[in-house]
């Protein structure tokens, strides 16, 4: 069923009785190629570019809960491609390249919202830091502005330029960040995974891994055994629970990382910006929630949900950065389950054991990456060899020495 | 949270400082063969369980002493306190 | 204007009446009113817009819960919307107005959208607003923006302060309704430490909207009687106007004080609110409950509200919200509200009970097995039209409706720590888990027990375990005789067969035929219903709504409704202004500054300041005549390298080292070795993080052989603190050495130049030869400076110059530099700050923040060498991983440009000329750049791969971001003296 | 040493120190205040315990403790950690003495110069206390002393009588953001 204005005009003439159901609630099959565990953003998009792709056919997304109820369920929706480092920039360049086309590609409008992202800095050293990261990203093909002092007060006049503790000296813009409505990236992907001929089964929990002979033959869950030739693996906050089941220890920590939305107010912020004094980023949605975040509580935790001391942190940094929201009310507060690697970025890879993949360690950064990572992801089931944008996502990097850490933090996963 | 400071009784866990896994206390021979990949599994591939979870915490705001506090990571719950200059003797990390 | 629908009685001052205005227009109200009884009082039931379709919507609830009668209130900068009309206290000269409208309450024409409904369903954005594909940004969105939001903010700073503050108990109790109220008697008479929040601005919870007697006392007086006693008890601590929003780990919870929201402004220097973190080590919730609506087409006019709220406005604030009112229930209560308007001397127009078996009234109709089906009167409820139970249809006149539909209780705070409510059949609702949160025990109607005899029973009841918890020995208080009737409740959730829209969620306008098409569409979850129709999250959350949706989902699956699921509540329980959680921590006061010992001195000179982590330092001086910060810097550049120069450097971390094993220990912390450094003499040290990367650098001076002062980057000072107390604690416990930060204790000062040694010696006492022979470079000494005061004198440079940095107690920095500059006259000394401290290292070529940004290896820094590998430190073994050790990595080299008027910019890449730039071709980035005056041009330190072998070549420096492509040569990245022959002269 | 030619500023940056008075709360900079920190060596708690109870008239405290003693004050900071404060103008060499005084037995630090020392008295200062750190002022008695969090600054709070009198040590560096976060709430409650 085509989703377009004509349609929903006929269906409202209709008294909207034709909807047909966004995807299908089979049965799981006994058996299938492709198996991918999380019917998170990563996974029903791994499992759409597999088949609208790579044409692949026979794959299921188990999901143990209901779809899209994980961080791509529970997060600030910020997509943008502003990294530095060569293991990181291209993949989420094509990202961004993908989110351009979402809407044609899915037929779901997904209110892909390009309003821009404005990092703030408040040092010399941080602008220094800036311009590397910018030319950065021109040079891998994203766009970048550096802008100064009057050229950040011109675009966003209400923050504190008078009375800052850490006064704004400019900031980078990437005017093709913005904003997605994060739980229409997992309905479009489905529904589009699901018309492609991929069977979605919900409430269908991984509760082991078959394997003979260091080889993959399927897995076990709550609804019987399921039969697969290559299993992927996709479950953000419980990366490592889940690959302990097959035996394999992860450079992973999973924390929790708050997320907070105003109530509904007349539009009065334009894009993203962050606050580089502190810790703290807002946009506005759509529907005029004001959302915004700040760092992560800093300790492992399973429990989705903060304490105070954050919530305090981030607000703080949200006063100082524009004292205007003071009288404006925090309505929910919330908290993800994040899998912080040990370099704060990704791995794309293959496991030891054959025919597994396995795809996580996103920390708080997964969601902007839902398409190229659902991409790259099916490329690598699908061929065996990485996408090219991912080459350096590798679980073996920490024994190399080959590690992606942009902020330059070192092995401390709540620093990333 | 609330940490059960051995010495200093209940206090605030914003006093403190995170640093994870309290096998980081379990440094290995740097002089040995194998030193890199212990080196390795050491720093890199640490316990994440969501369960019962042995971790240093350091009173940055209070004493200064670094502690291994012992916490389930699904419920929050603190179960057992110590000093980590303890813990760390106690598995031989002074000889 | 009169208050026309003002009846007898109630807990207003009449003695005390209050001028206001909604939407310009004047009314008059009293004191004890909020802004919605004030305005159902002056029949004014129209008081909002909904969300999406706009409809006309007029006050539904009594309390926080309230979906419809949202205002902006107060004007200017002070503007605060999406302010419940339910819970805004009255006060003279209050000024609201409604929002989400254009151009008026009254007519709306954004209210189209009700029009067209039927293309509006849930989730309909997701299906267009597709093509063509550049419209959504520029078209569709900015449309769908304005039209979306609710209240508008200032866009001004808000102009009041917020205070913090911490609180801790015994026993906290959440909620002053009967069982609060006996609950903190139980525990304050017991001794106990007990906080009792209030979200009211009076207590006693429901009992202020019920007639009923306690034992022979009306509510008030009782009321006012346990109160009297409260406040007369120390150890119990009263709060009003306090809402407890969240419960967090182990008996943590926040809670906000509207301390001046009462008032038009806050008083000079009190706060509008203050945040509280209260640790208690048992809570009580005693929190209430809400009630529900039935659902029906139609029933969301103005003038369609909540029956428990109705018979609130008619008995605590005296006012009925019109002459004739109907009743629409499913249970008893909706009778006691009937009854309490009709002895008011509300007409009732009927009461409609969904029950066959419905108790009759001598005092009005009852029409048992009855329905409303629909409603009429398009800015306020006209009518209603019953089904009766023999299937006819009758309308009934009226001006207001009020809807019965079961309570909630608040089991909000329950789910906060993740915690799931289970269903209790007996009053159809969600109740806490008994007993399943040692820290926190719920009583009262927020544990479903509703009667008030129940609710006193129980609140002591609970008390008495708590405290039990705590050794504490409490007992039962007399209680007074109160009403103990049963809940008698036969479910009723929507008339079904409308062919209208039902309301469920009143703000967001989602309506029964929503939740049918989300389902229809395959979104069966709850979680999946509530994102796709936004049910319940608007900002009252769903406190009213969700269980309706539940309901009919529940009939959808044919399953019951606890089958269904439920959803659980986040923080905070009603939303919290953003300024409260910030409190103090704004404007300039956002952190705490730290000031260095010159700071004062620094001001009177004129200097320009920079902030450095929290740190303000001096980042030039300029003088008189000079227009531009780089006339400053190369001024003060100059005189350094050309007689001396005196630098404030207090903000570097100071560790005091010692203990027998003090050496062994600075032997695993640095990569390169100490065990051998004399006493008397300072080294250089690079610190590594265990995965091989440089962490920090900084100098390590040996004052005795069990003693050192260890220097950190001022960045670092605290992390390297505490990564030193851990190798100290837990990796090597059995060393005998101490540390302790001194980094406050001492004011240093860098005095560099050729002079330097001239112009200390004017300042050292005698008995300290600080020749170049008695103090070679790198020495180290604890000296007395005028004629005695006790100094530290380090013989280290950082701009490559004779150089040494001079440290006194904090208190005597002061003085020290105005000394200096005295003594100095004679050499021209200059202060220089941060600026020339930056070019005069990037001169020198040594590594800073920039390039000691956590991602080089000692290797990259040119410092491959001091890695130690005779012993054991930290870092040693994994930055020999084969990634970090290759060949082709990056190394520190020096640029010049080309062509010397050219200006490199710091985070430019590096390329080979002729390639084209992109990220194949990077070599590299510049790191750090500044104007060289020494060398007369523009000089730079970068990272470039095989940069040591690659000394003299042409490469160029892109910096895409600013248009800039420049041709640079590579050098040694030491720009003078690269033998080090000054630093020792 | 008080002799030299340089004049010392209190933490505040002035020549005096500045006491304000709001309400019934008065809130005075205390700049005569020598503090040094003691470290036991490894294995000699006992031998330090012994040398100093003549001076203190008592053991050292234990962990969040304080010793008032006729003009010493001993403070446990941690674990085998003192600070002894005493009148700086009795004693300008004050980390001098005491080094001689313990000789081998402890690590000796001087810190006079590293705090900003408040002290703050009323009559009931439980209000002020509340607003600014998490510790329950209200349950401190006299000889508790503790660090804790005021502001974003890690600060020593000592109670010398409950309720009423209090000697709140903070990094010397944000002495005046410190200052004003007191006056601030002192304000705010009285």
């Amino acid at each position: 069923m085509r989703y377009s204005a004509l349609r929903v005009l006929l269906e409202g003439l209709r008294r909207n009785t034709g909807w047909k159901p966004v995807w299908r609630d089979p049965a799981p099959q006994p058996e299938y190629d492709y198996v991918i565990v999380g019917g998170g953003g990563h996974g029903l998009a791994t499992a759409h570019y597999l088949a609208k792709v790579y044409k692949k056919a026979w794959i299921a997304v188990l999901e143990k809960g209901w779809i899209g109820g994980g961080n791509v369920g529970r997060n600030t929706t910020i997509i943008r491609s502003n990294y530095l480092l060569d293991g990181n920039e291209p993949l989420y360049e094509f990202a961004l390249k993908l989110w351009e086309g979402l809407e044609q590609d899915l037929n779901y409008n997904a209110m892909v919202s390009q309003r821009g992202i404005l990092n703030l800095c408040h040092s010399d050293a941080q602008r220094d830091a800036f311009r590397r990261r910018g030319n950065a990203m021109i040079l891998n093909d994203a766009d970048a502005e550096l802008l100064d002092q009057e050229q950040v007060r011109d675009m966003v006049p209400f923050l504190d330029f008078e009375n800052a503790r850490f006064p704004i000296k400019g900031g980078l813009l990437q005017r093709r960040g913005g904003t997605v409505r994060h739980d229409a990236v997992a309905w479009g992907y489905a529904r589009s995974a699901d018309s492609h001929g991929v069977d979605i089964i919900q409430n269908c929990e991984v509760t082991g891994f078959k394997i003979e002979k260091g080889t993959i033959k399927g897995v076990e869950t709550n609804r019987g055994y399921i039969g697969a030739n290559k299993v992927g693996v996709s479950v953000a906050g419980s990366s490592s629970r889940v690959m302990a089941m097959a035996g394999l220890r992860l450079p992973i920590e999973s924390h929790v990382l708050q997320a907070f939305v105003s109530e509904g107010l007349k539009p009065i912020i334009p894009g993203v910006i962050t606050f580089g004094a502190g810790h703290f980023y807002i946009s506005q949605s759509d529907k005029g929630g004001l959302v915004f975040g700040g760092d992560i509580d800093g300790y492992n935790s399973y429990a989705q949900r903060g304490n105070l001391p954050v919530v305090e942190d981030v607000l703080e940094g949200g006063m100082a950065l524009m004292p205007m929201i003071g009288r404006a009310r925090l309505l929910r507060m919330w908290g993800g389950l994040m899998d912080m690697s040990m370099d704060g970025s990704p791995f794309i890879d293959k496991t030891p054991i054959e025919g597994l993949y396995f795809n996580g360690g996103w920390c708080y950064g997964g969601f902007k990456a839902t398409p190229a990572s659902g991409y790259v992801f099916a490329h690598l089931l699908a061929t065996d060899t990485p996408h090219e944008t991912a080459t350096q996502l590798r679980l073996d990097r920490f024994l190399t020495g080959a590690m992606i850490d942009e902020k330059g933090a070192g092995a401390q996963p709540n620093l990333h | 949270m609330i940490i059960n400071h051995p010495l200093l009784g209940p206090r605030d866990a914003q006093e403190f400082v995170y640093l994870g896994d309290a096998s980081l206390i379990d440094r290995p021979d740097a002089m040995a063969e194998t030193a890199l990949n212990d080196f390795h599994d050491y720093l890199y591939l640490r316990d994440n369980p969501a369960g019962s979870h042995q971790e240093l915490w350091f009173h940055e705001q209070g004493d200064r002493s670094w502690l291994v506090v012992t916490r389930d990571t699904a419920s929050h719950e603190i179960t057992h306190v110590e000093l980590a200059v303890d813990y760390a003797k106690r598995r031989g990390r002074d000889r | 204007m009169s208050q026309k629908n003002r009846l007898d009685g109630g807990q207003i001052d009449r003695n005390h009446r209050l001028s206001f205005s909604f939407d310009g227009k004047n009314y008059s109200g009293y004191a004890g009113d909020t802004l919605a009884s004030a305005l159902l009082a002056n029949d004014v039931r129209l008081m909002g817009r909904s969300f999406k379709y706009h409809r006309p919507r007029g006050v539904f609830s009594a309390g926080s819960e309230e979906p419809n009668a949202l205002v902006e209130l107060r004007s200017g900068a002070r503007r605060e919307p999406n302010t419940r009309a339910t819970v805004a206290e009255l006060y003279d000269g209050l000024e609201a107005q409604s929002q989400n409208r254009f151009p008026s309450l009254r007519f709306d024409v954004m209210a189209i959208n009700d029009r067209l409904s039927s293309f509006l369903s849930a989730g309909f954005y997701y299906k267009t607003f597709m093509w063509p594909a550049a419209f959504w940004e520029k078209i569709y969105e900015p449309f769908i923006r304005r039209a979306a939001g609710l209240g508008h903010l200032s866009g001004e700073e808000d102009p009041d302060d917020y205070d913090k503050g911490f609180l801790h108990c015994d026993l906290l109790v959440i909620g002053a309704g009967p069982s609060g109220l006996v609950a903190a008697q139980t525990a304050g008479r017991a001794g106990a430490e007990v906080i009792l929040a209030e979200e009211d601005f009076t207590f006693g919870g429901r009992l202020l909207a019920d007639t009923g007697l306690l034992t022979d006392q009306h509510a008030n007086d009782w009321i006012a009687e346990v109160v009297g006693e409260l406040s007369n008890l120390p150890n119990v601590r009263l709060m009003t106007r306090t809402t407890v929003f969240g419960q967090y780990d182990h008996g943590i919870f926040g809670a906000v004080e509207r301390v001046t929201d009462h008032l038009p402004e806050p008083p000079s220097q009190k706060p509008r609110q203050i945040l509280w973190r209260i640790y208690a080590k048992r809570t009580l919730l005693t929190a209430g409950a809400t009630e529900r609506p039935i659902t029906f087409d139609n029933n969301d006019r103005p003038g369609v509200m909540l029956a428990g709220a109705m018979r609130a406005y008619a008995n605590r604030w005296a006012v009925a919200p019109a002459k004739e009112v109907a009743i629409f229930t499913n249970n008893d209560d909706g009778h006691r509200t009937a009854r309490d308007l009709n002895a008011k001397g509300v007409k009732i127009a009927a009461l409609v009970d969904s029950r066959a078996d419905a108790p009759t009234s001598p005092e009005f109709e009852v029409l048992s097995g009855a329905k409303i089906i629909d409603s009429r009167g398009r800015l306020g409820l006209k009518s209603v039209k019953v089904r009766l139970q023999d299937g006819s249809v009758k309308d009934l006149t009226c001006g207001a409706l009020g809807i019965a539909g079961g309570w909630n209780p608040n089991v909000h705070l329950t789910c906060h720590k993740r915690g799931r409510p289970v269903w209790n059949d007996h009053i159809s609702a969600f109740v806490p888990v008994p007993d399943s949160d040692p820290l926190l025990r719920v009583a009262g109607a927020a544990a479903g027990l509703f009667s008030t005899h129940e609710a006193l029973q129980s609140g002591a009841d609970k008390t008495i375990e708590a405290l039990k918890d705590l050794d504490i020995s409490a007992h039962l208080p007399d209680l007074p005789q109160a009403e103990g009737a049963p809940v008698n409740i036969a479910p009723f959730w929507y008339v079904k067969g409308g062919k209208g829209r039902a309301w469920l969620d009143l703000q967001n306008d989602v309506t029964v035929k929503d939740i049918k098409l989300a389902h229809q569409e395959g979104f069966k979850s709850v979680e999946h219903v509530k994102r796709y129709t936004t049910l319940g999250m608007a900002t009252d959350q769903g406190k009213t709504a969700n269980l309706g949706a539940l309901a009919i989902l529940a009939d959808l699956e044919g399953k019951t409704i606890p089958d269904v699921g439920t959803t659980i509540f986040r923080p905070p329980y009603t939303p919290v202004s953003i300024g409260a959680f910030a409190g103090r921590s704004r404007g300039k006061n956002f952190r705490p500054y730290r000031l260095t010992p010159s700071h004062k001195w620094a001001e009177e000179q004129g200097a320009i300041f920079v902030e450095a982590g929290n740190w303000l330092r001096a980042q030039w001086f300029p003088i008189e005549g000079e227009t531009h910060w780089r006339q400053s810097v190369d001024r003060e550049v100059l005189a350094v390298r050309k007689s001396v120069g005196i630098c404030d450097v207090t903000t570097l971390g100071k560790i005091d080292v010692q203990g027998a094993d003090a050496a062994k220990f600075l032997n695993h912390v640095y990569c390169n070795g100490f065990a051998k450094l004399p006493v008397g003499k300072t080294r250089y040290g690079l610190m590594l993080r265990e995965d091989g990367m440089a962490m920090d650098d900084g100098t390590a001076a040996r004052l005795a052989e069990d003693h050192f002062v260890v220097t950190t980057t001022t960045a670092n000072a605290v992390s390297v603190f505490r990564h030193m107390e851990f190798c100290r604690q837990c990796l090597w416990p059995g060393l005998d050495v101490q540390l302790i930060s001194t980094t406050e204790a001492w004011a240093q000062f860098a005095v560099a130049g050729p002079n330097s040694r001239q112009l200390l010696q004017k300042i050292v006492d005698p008995e300290h030869d600080i020749s170049n022979e008695a103090f070679t470079y790198m020495a180290c000494g604890e000296i007395t400076i005028c004629s005695g005061l006790r100094a530290r004198l380090f013989r280290i440079s950082f701009s490559g110059e004779l150089a040494y940095e001079i440290a006194v107690p904090a208190r005597y920095g002061d003085a020290l530099i105005r000394r200096l500059m005295d003594v100095g006259e004679e050499f021209d000394i200059v202060p220089y700050g941060t600026e020339a401290l930056g070019v005069l290292r990037i001169e020198k070529g040594h590594a800073a923040g920039n390039e000691l940004n956590g991602q080089s290896t000692a290797a990259m820094l040119g410092l491959g060498r001091m890695v130690s590998q005779k012993k054991d430190s930290i870092g040693r073994v994994l930055a020999g991983r084969p990634h970090l050790m290759r060949e082709d990595d990056y190394r520190l080299v020096g640029l010049r440009p080309v062509y010397a008027e050219d200006t490199i910019l710091s985070g430019a890449h590096l390329m080979s000329v002729g390639d084209p730039a992109n990220a194949k071709n990077d070599q590299g980035w510049v790191t750090s750049a500044a104007y060289s005056p020494h060398i007369g041009s523009s000089i730079a330190l970068a990272f470039l791969k095989k940069g040591e072998n690659r000394h003299g070549e042409v490469l160029r420096i892109v910096s895409p971001l600013d248009n800039m492509d420049i041709q640079i040569t590579v050098t040694i990245p030491h720009f003078i003296d690269p033998e080090g022959v000054r630093l020792r002269v | 040493m008080s002799e030299n030619l340089l004049a010392p500023l209190t933490a505040l940056g002035k020549t005096v120190p500045v006491i304000k008075k709001i309400g019934g709360i008065t809130i005075s900079e205390n700049p005569d205040l020598a503090i040094v920190s003691l470290s036991a060596r490894m294995g000699t708690e006992q031998d330090l315990q012994n040398l100093l109870k003549p001076l203190l008239g008592a053991c050292l405290p234990g962990p969040g403790q304080a010793q008032f003693a006729e003009d010493i004050t001993a403070i446990w900071v941690g674990v085998h950690q003192w600070f002894l404060m005493a009148s700086l103008s009795d004693h300008p060499d004050y980390a001098d003495e005491i080094n001689n005084f313990v000789t081998d037995a402890a690590s000796v630090t001087e810190q006079s110069d590293g705090w900003a020392v408040f002290d703050i008295t009323g009559d009931n200062l439980v209000p002020l206390l509340e607003r600014i750190c998490n510790l329950n002022s209200k349950a401190m008695s006299s000889g508790d002393a503790t660090r804790c969090l005021i502001e974003h600054l890690g600060c020593l709070i000592i109670c010398r009588e409950s309720v009423r009198n209090f000697t709140i040590l903070g990094p010397r560096s944000s002495a005046a953001s410190l200052h004003h976060t007191f006056v601030t709430a002192a304000h705010s409650v009285a």
